[in-house]
């Protein structure tokens, strides 16, 4: 089959799987996982397959850039010619649909095992809640709590293929319309997958609450493509890339004059605050961690892996509009996202060091890291943004999935010793489970040295290497040191995790009772952190010493997607950030360890020691959320309650009270200067007539459809004749 | 008056006729028969447009189906012998004027404009309007998508009916 | 074109009268002694009990409403089989996925119990 | 020698030479013409009935082992216009209640149902009424008109039994229709073609008939049809010892004859359909006039009408659940799955000749009915076996084993 | 033969008389009847332009199909509505349906 072809039929096999689970399978488990294992092993096959056939294809990965695999079709009839969607697979895209297909199809494996397919069904788990465990009786007849099934097991099949489905509909399209509709698909499920256990009520706010923050970024966006379409004429990447749109973008001023931004700024800035809500930028970070509420394989794919990659790939996607006029230094749109990802990037690795939750850990290292791709693509480090971006996506979803593994093994000892009120999740309670899970162990370990950029063997290493050397090489030191020392804490709260869980004694019961999770789960650990290693290997800078050159380059392909007028070569290997980034990583994982390395149970956390009243401001993230809570939320909570009302009763009832009252009151004055009967009854058929009023147009909302109705044909009646008597004037 | 102005005139009549009666008897079955008349006239008008294959359609479909589904659905919902009582809301009488003065506004509308009095251009012979169809409906660059969005649209109209008229306990 | 209808338009007449004729025939020459009992509804000869109006099963509802889904579907499918000489074998695909997609709503039917008689 | 070869055709010329000798317009001379080909076919419909009521009693009651009518006439040939005659002047009551236009109304949409079918149909070669180029769906529209006919006639005859009749006929009706007019898309598809004379056309050749290349197609056709006549085994519709008669159970005298007319002549009706759309129509072997072939048509149809009778002689009656679920879970799905593979079929091998697509074609029939067959067969077994409701009670209860001698001889056991 | 302002004022008329039968009938099924008239009436419109203008362009003929189609879901849907009305509150007269109201 023609590669365009296989492009185009990529994304369905979920689509359809989504379908067949919610319709047909939705009572049989084994049925509902084959099904969306199934078709996310075809979209993998698929996804490889056009990956190789792209990169081996007769132009080669850099010849992709000028010639990508494209084909279009009409969609919308416009007026003139009709709005055209298509698939497009460039070297960005190609690389964004190999994470993409590899994650997705290890997280749907992995949610076999998480979900306890093959476990009894417990007896008071319902709908909505996680389950609570199944009590079973073996030969001996002795009483067991084992993990009991998901009960909603196929419903999460169900939403994650179709999760998948937005996800590779965002990576193939070849317009930002068709990628919008990935995007907002994606957001959907992240409402449906955040709120899977929509029993609890904290898992309902952080569901709502990721909604509404991400659809303020979303508005934004939306706003920025509407302006791109009414500016470009066209969504294509064909179109809106070529350099005399981007031309014409640069040289006409925005709308108004705007801050004095060029058109291309302006839609730059709207465009990227939709990535700031997607994948979790400051000021609108706050519901990722929240987002730890759903099943960690959500937070896994959704909050690491994929969706929130898909807002650094559409900001790494629409680069040249960004980056469009930066001939003299970096355009405004850049700098706001320079400061905006290396400040991110600091905060969030601050906040994460003072986490006790082994999940929001992730979450503010996720934060931390996005930030850094921010950043990069900021100093116009293209190339080293969409390596991280790559490398990320194996190393953090592969330590959510171990996370999960973790918790699932701490839940297992919960069970066992019935003290349901241990938090699995609390690193506190863990320690020692080394030799109790090895492989989560080691893949954790692996994932994390990758996170904290251990030098020469990890992916995250050169990727994060790469960004330092880049803001280096163009003089951006502000943002270098930021990195730097954000990459610092990385390593440190990496180790610090790593020690907390792993290392040491045992600090509770469940935790001598964790043991290893099945392999479903641990297999696609395995494979991930394969890639966790490997994947770095790929983007080795050529004049690296000793190192460079062995693998052959293939990321710096990437750059052939952009316009050949904005590809920069590499910069040229310069020792400083190299150093700089061996001293944070090893520095990082030493102090760690250090710290960390007799730390008992009941002890207060050294950090705490160190840094103390600081440490609780970390702790409660800078209080980011009660702020939010006392600003935003109470401001609209307080408009909703006081001006509504005062809408209702106050201006519309009081406005036919009131005329009824001063009629009244008119009639009675009337009446009290001149006694005549006339004006009294004048005054008093004024009065009703407007009570009478008042009532009438209470009425008018009858739910009457037929009633409706009417209105509308009398209204569509006067309007035909009002118009035609226009037209014959 | 040619022969087949008067089958237009005689047919036009009779449809009409039906619609009246659809909409202003009282029995309910009995609106439903009116109705299936009504919608056998609009085949004939069909015909006479040279739409043989719509004419047949619209017996299948409208008659063959949709009606079956009316008179089925108003012996579910009433007692069909007992239904007397005005079936004409409170409103009845200026609908009825507006809905008239649309008529006579749309009517004038179209004597006004001059197309309106444009003679049919001759059939072209040899001209299979099924085959062109079926062609026209699966041809991409046609109505290719109209085609597969009918039969999602149906899929879904018969789910949808399906979780609305029936519940468990029948 | 009206031609080959013309046929269909008089056989209309025609078969009306066929039936008519006869009945009107009956009507005449059939005897009239009608009284109430014969008017009687035939209720194997025992008195007509209650209303006409019996309880209508939803059933035969849901079984109209999968016919005249399926009677549209293969309205749109004539067409195709008649041009079906012309066409490629992407256009058959796509006549094949429309009956799939029709098949679909026969299947969900069936797994909702729709067609057991109740 | 003109005239036996096509006497039809000789006459319409004679009577057109004649009228414009009367120097009449060209349009009236074709309506008469018209109206004179419609009086014939009607005719011959309606005629051919007595007959076939006649023959379908004899049949049965031979399959029976009966004699069947033999008195009145030659083999009892004049039965039928007896009972026409009986039926005629029998006094025709209208229950009190009904509906009384829609009430008369019935019986002739019934019939009409069943006439129009005819105006489509091939006789021979260009013996036909109009060759419409949408026949098939045609015939689909005009028996669509039959099911509104059933249904309004009980409704209006304000009866229980009828209007219950009506509903279950309905239910019955439609959900047959499924199957049929999925069944019909084959033999349109193999045509390319919805026009009656067309589809027959196709045939000309032993090889290329759709019975070789459609066999199951054709049996769900055959089978759909019986059960829209509703006949047995689907007489569910006048199932006597449920819904005493069904929908036409308050009709009497002219009316009833009408309805029983209608049903017989249906009944030959759908035996000419399959006949037509499979059977290669009035295609047969010897030089073809269209006397010859109208002789062809008679021998296939009367044939495929004997395997109707026999059915209905032979079969029982099937409870309602079975006849839904046959077809729903049988008829449909096997018809969707044949329509699929004879589409997805024959564009590939249409180029091979005519031959081989037949082969190819009938190979696929064959496979898929022998899956049927196997799930159907698997099905079945999984059922598990029906309880037994209670006991057979005998009829005479054996004589006590020994009675005491003092008992009174007139006192038997009270049984 | 039949100018094309014949076969326009039949469908309005056609037209108007579905728009009374909506706006005035009060049982719900038979508003629904209405609406049928009243999109039989635009077939009647779509076919006769597609006759006078140009019987070789199919698009005509598509959408008066289409228009079957639609029609056929909304019956089947709405009248399912009207029937699990109609055991819900035992009743199918459209002014009593007023959920909505104020």
């Amino acid at each position: 089959m023609a590669t365009e072809q296989l492009i185009w039929l990529l994304p369905l096999p979920p689509l359809v799987s989504f379908f067949l689970i919610v319709l047909l399978a939705n009572r049989n488990k084994a049925l509902s996982h084959t099904i969306g294992i199934g078709a996310a092993f075809l979209s993998w096959l698929a996804g490889m397959v056009v990956f190789f056939r792209a990169v081996t294809g007769e132009h080669g990965l850099h010849g992709l850039g000028e010639h990508p695999l494209h084909s279009a079709m009409d969609w919308l009839p416009l007026g003139d010619g009709a709005f055209q969607i298509g698939v497009n697979i460039d070297p960005l895209s190609a690389l964004t649909l190999f994470f993409v297909c590899w994650t997705v199809l290890m997280i749907f494996i992995y949610s076999v095992g998480y979900h306890n397919f093959g476990q009894p069904e417990g007896e008071h788990d319902q709908k909505g809640l996680p389950p609570h465990g199944a009590t079973v009786t073996d030969e001996h007849g002795h009483q067991h709590t084992v993990l009991s099934v998901e009960p909603n097991y196929s419903r999460f099949f169900a939403f994650i293929s179709l999760f998948a489905f937005g996800m590779f509909v965002l990576v193939v399209s070849d317009n930002l319309l068709t990628l919008f509709v990935g995007w907002e698909i994606m957001g959907l499920c992240s409402y449906l997958l955040i709120g899977f256990w929509f029993a609890k009520p904290s898992a309902r706010a952080a569901a709502i609450k990721a909604f509404m923050t991400t659809r303020i970024g979303d508005v934004f966006m939306l706003l920025g493509l509407a302006y791109l379409y009414s500016a470009a004429g066209s969504l294509s990447y064909s179109v809106i890339f070529s350099p005399e749109v981007l031309d014409r973008l640069v040289h006409d001023a925005a709308v108004g004059g705007f801050l004095g931004l060029s058109a291309a700024g302006l839609i730059g800035l709207l465009l990227f605050i939709g990535t700031v809500g997607k994948s979790a930028q400051f000021p609108l970070h706050v519901w990722l961690p929240d987002a730890m509420e759903g099943p960690t394989p959500v937070s896994a794919m959704i909050h690491a892996a994929t969706m929130v990659s898909a807002g650094v790939y559409m900001v790494i996607r629409i680069f040249p509009i960004l980056a469009a006029g930066a001939e003299h230094g970096l355009t405004p749109a850049m700098t706001v996202m320079a400061f905006i990802g290396a400040f991110t990037a600091l905060f969030a690795a601050t906040i994460a060091v003072a986490q006790n939750d082994i999940k929001r850990v992730l979450a503010y290292s996720t934060i931390s890291q996005l930030g850094f791709m921010i950043a990069a693509l900021g100093i116009g480090a293209y190339v080293a943004a969409a390596f991280h971006l790559l490398t990320h996506a194996f190393f953090k979803a592969l330590l959510f999935l171990g996370s999960g593994s973790v918790i699932h093994g701490m839940e297992h000892g919960v069970l066992h010793t019935g003290n349901h009120d241990v938090d699995p999740q609390d690193m506190m309670n863990m320690g020692g489970l080394r030799k109790k899970m090895p492989v989560t162990f080691w893949t954790f370990l692996i994932g994390g040295f990758a996170l904290s950029g251990f030098p020469f063997i990890t992916a995250g290493f050169w990727s994060k290497d790469e960004i330092l050397a880049d803001a280096w090489a163009h003089g951006h030191t502000a943002v270098f040191w930021t990195l730097a020392i954000a990459a610092l804490l990385t390593a440190f709260y990496t180790m610090r995790q790593i020690m907390l869980t792993f290392f040491g004694e045992p600090r509770t019961k469940e935790a001598e009772h964790a043991h290893e999770t099945p392999w479903t789960m641990t297999a696609p650990l395995v494979i991930l952190s394969v890639f966790a290693v490997a994947a770095g290997w790929a983007g080795i800078p050529e004049d690296f010493p000793i190192l460079g050159g062995l693998v052959a380059n293939f990321i710096h392909g990437v750059s052939a997607t952009l316009p050949a007028a904005m590809i920069e070569k590499a910069p040229a290997f310069n020792v400083i950030p190299l150093i700089a980034s061996l001293v944070v990583a090893l520095g990082g994982l030493f102090l760690g360890w250090l710290v960390y390395r007799k730390y008992k149970a009941g002890a207060t956390d050294p950090v705490k020691k160190m840094l103390g009243g600081l440490h609780t401001v970390l702790q409660n993230k800078y209080y980011l959320d009660e702020l939010y809570q006392a600003t935003f939320v109470r401001l609209f909570n307080w408009i909703s309650e006081v001006f509504t009302p005062a809408m209702d009763r106050g201006v519309i009832d009081g406005f036919l009270h009131g005329i009824a009252r001063v009629a009244f009151s008119l009639g009675g004055i009337f009446r009290d200067r001149f006694e005549t009967p006339v004006i009294t009854g004048a005054a008093d058929l004024l009065g009703n007539g407007v009570k009478g009023f008042g009532r009438e147009f209470r009425g008018i909302q009858s739910g009457r459809i037929q009633q409706y109705m009417n209105v509308v044909l009398v209204i569509v009646v006067v309007l035909a004749v009002f118009i035609y008597i226009l037209a014959q004037v | 008056m040619t022969p087949v102005q008067i089958i237009f005139l005689v047919v036009s009549l009779m449809l009409l006729v039906s619609a009246f009666m659809v909409v202003t008897v009282r029995n309910l079955v009995r609106a439903a028969l009116w109705l299936i008349s009504t919608l056998f006239m609009t085949a004939v008008v069909f015909v006479l447009l040279d739409a043989g294959f719509l004419a047949v359609v619209q017996v299948v479909v409208y008659i063959g189906a949709i009606a079956i589904l009316f008179i089925f659905a108003v012996m579910l919902t009433r007692r069909v012998m007992a239904d007397t009582g005005p079936q004409t809301n409170a409103n009845g009488w200026w609908v009825g004027l507006s809905s008239l003065a649309l008529f006579a506004g749309i009517t004038w509308i179209l004597l006004g404009w001059g197309g309106s009095s444009a003679d049919a251009p001759i059939f072209p012979a040899g001209l299979d309007t099924v085959t062109d169809l079926g062609m026209g409906l699966v041809d991409p660059n046609g109505f290719i998508l109209p085609f597969e969005v009918a039969s999602v649209l149906l899929l879904a109209a018969l789910i949808g009916a399906i979780v609305v008229a029936w519940d468990r306990d029948n | 074109m009206l031609n080959t209808w013309l046929f269909v338009g008089i056989m209309i007449f025609v078969a009306i009268g066929f039936p008519a004729m006869p009945i009107l025939v009956a009507a005449v020459i059939g005897p009239k002694r009608g009284n109430a009992a014969k008017a009687e509804t035939y209720e194997c000869g025992m008195e007509t009990v209650g209303e006409t109006w019996v309880q209508f099963k939803v059933q035969y509802y849901i079984y109209a409403l999968v016919f005249l889904i399926f009677d549209v579907e293969t309205v749109f499918l004539f067409p195709w089989a008649v041009a079906y000489g012309q066409l490629p074998f992407f256009a058959v695909m796509e006549g094949v996925i429309f009956i799939l997609i029709l098949a679909g709503g026969l299947v969900y039917a069936w797994n909702r119990g729709i067609l057991e008689w109740h | 020698m003109e005239f036996i070869k096509d006497p039809i055709l000789f006459l319409a010329n004679w009577l057109t030479v004649l009228f414009t000798g009367w120097d009449m317009t060209d349009g009236l001379i074709t309506v008469i013409n018209t109206f004179l080909g419609v009086f014939l076919v009607a005719n011959f419909g309606m005629l051919f009935v007595i007959f076939l009521i006649w023959l379908e009693r004899k049949l049965a009651a031979r399959m029976q082992d009966r004699l069947g009518p033999n008195r009145v006439g030659p083999y009892g040939l004049g039965q039928t216009f007896a009972d026409i005659l009986k039926l005629f002047t029998k006094e025709d009551t209208t229950p009190a209640g009904a509906d009384k236009a829609v009430f008369n109304l019935a019986p002739i949409m019934a019939v009409l149902s069943v006439l129009l079918i005819w105006a489509v149909v091939p006789f021979a070669e260009d013996w036909i009424g109009t060759d419409l180029n949408v026949g098939v769906l045609y015939i689909v529209a005009v028996g669509s008109l039959g099911i509104v006919a059933t249904l309004i006639g009980g409704w209006s005859s304000n009866n229980k039994f009828a209007l219950l009749g009506a509903f279950r006929t309905v239910a019955q009706l439609v959900s047959y229709e499924v199957p049929m007019v999925l069944s019909l898309l084959v033999p349109v598809l193999l045509a390319r073609n919805m026009g009656m004379g067309g589809i027959v056309a196709e045939q000309e050749h032993w090889y290329s008939i759709f019975f070789f290349m459609a066999p199951i197609a054709a049996f769900i056709f055959f089978v759909s049809s019986v059960a829209e006549v509703g006949r047995t085994p689907f007489d569910l519709l006048e199932a006597e010892s449920e819904i005493v008669a069904g929908f036409h159970i308050e009709y009497s005298g002219a009316k009833f004859a009408m309805i029983f007319a209608a049903e017989f002549l249906h009944a030959f009706t759908i035996s000419v359909l399959t006949m037509t759309l499979f059977l290669g129509g009035w295609q047969g072997w010897g030089d073809q006039f269209p006397l010859v072939g109208w002789a062809w048509f008679m021998v296939k149809s009367l044939a495929v009408y004997f395997l109707v009778v026999w059915v209905r002689s032979t079969l029982p009656r099937i409870r309602i659940d079975h006849m839904l679920s046959y077809n729903w879970k049988f008829l449909t799905p096997l018809a969707l799955v044949v329509l699929m593979v004879t589409a997805l079929l024959d564009n590939l091998v249409v180029a091979q000749g005519p031959v081989i697509r037949t082969l190819a074609h009938l190979s696929a029939n064959i496979l898929i009915g022998w899956a049927a067959y196997a799930i159907m067969k698997k099905r079945a077994a999984q059922r598990p076996p029906r309880a037994v409701v209670g006991q057979p009670r005998p009829v005479a209860r054996p004589p006590a084993p020994e009675m005491p001698a003092e008992a009174p001889v007139l006192e038997a056991p009270a049984s | 033969m039949i100018p094309l302002s014949w076969y326009l004022i039949l469908a309005a008329a056609l037209f108007s008389l579905g728009l009374f039968g909506v706006l005035s009938r009060k049982n719900a099924v038979a508003i629904l009847m209405g609406v049928e008239l009243m999109l039989n009436a635009v077939n009647i419109n779509l076919v006769a332009f597609w006759r006078y203008s140009a019987p070789e362009v199919i698009a005509g003929q598509v959408f008066t199909i289409i228009v079957f189609a639609v029609s056929a879901a909304e019956v089947a849907v709405g009248l399912a509505l009207v029937i699990s009305l109609y055991r819900r509150r035992q009743t199918v007269i459209a002014e009593n349906i007023d959920l909505l109201r104020w």
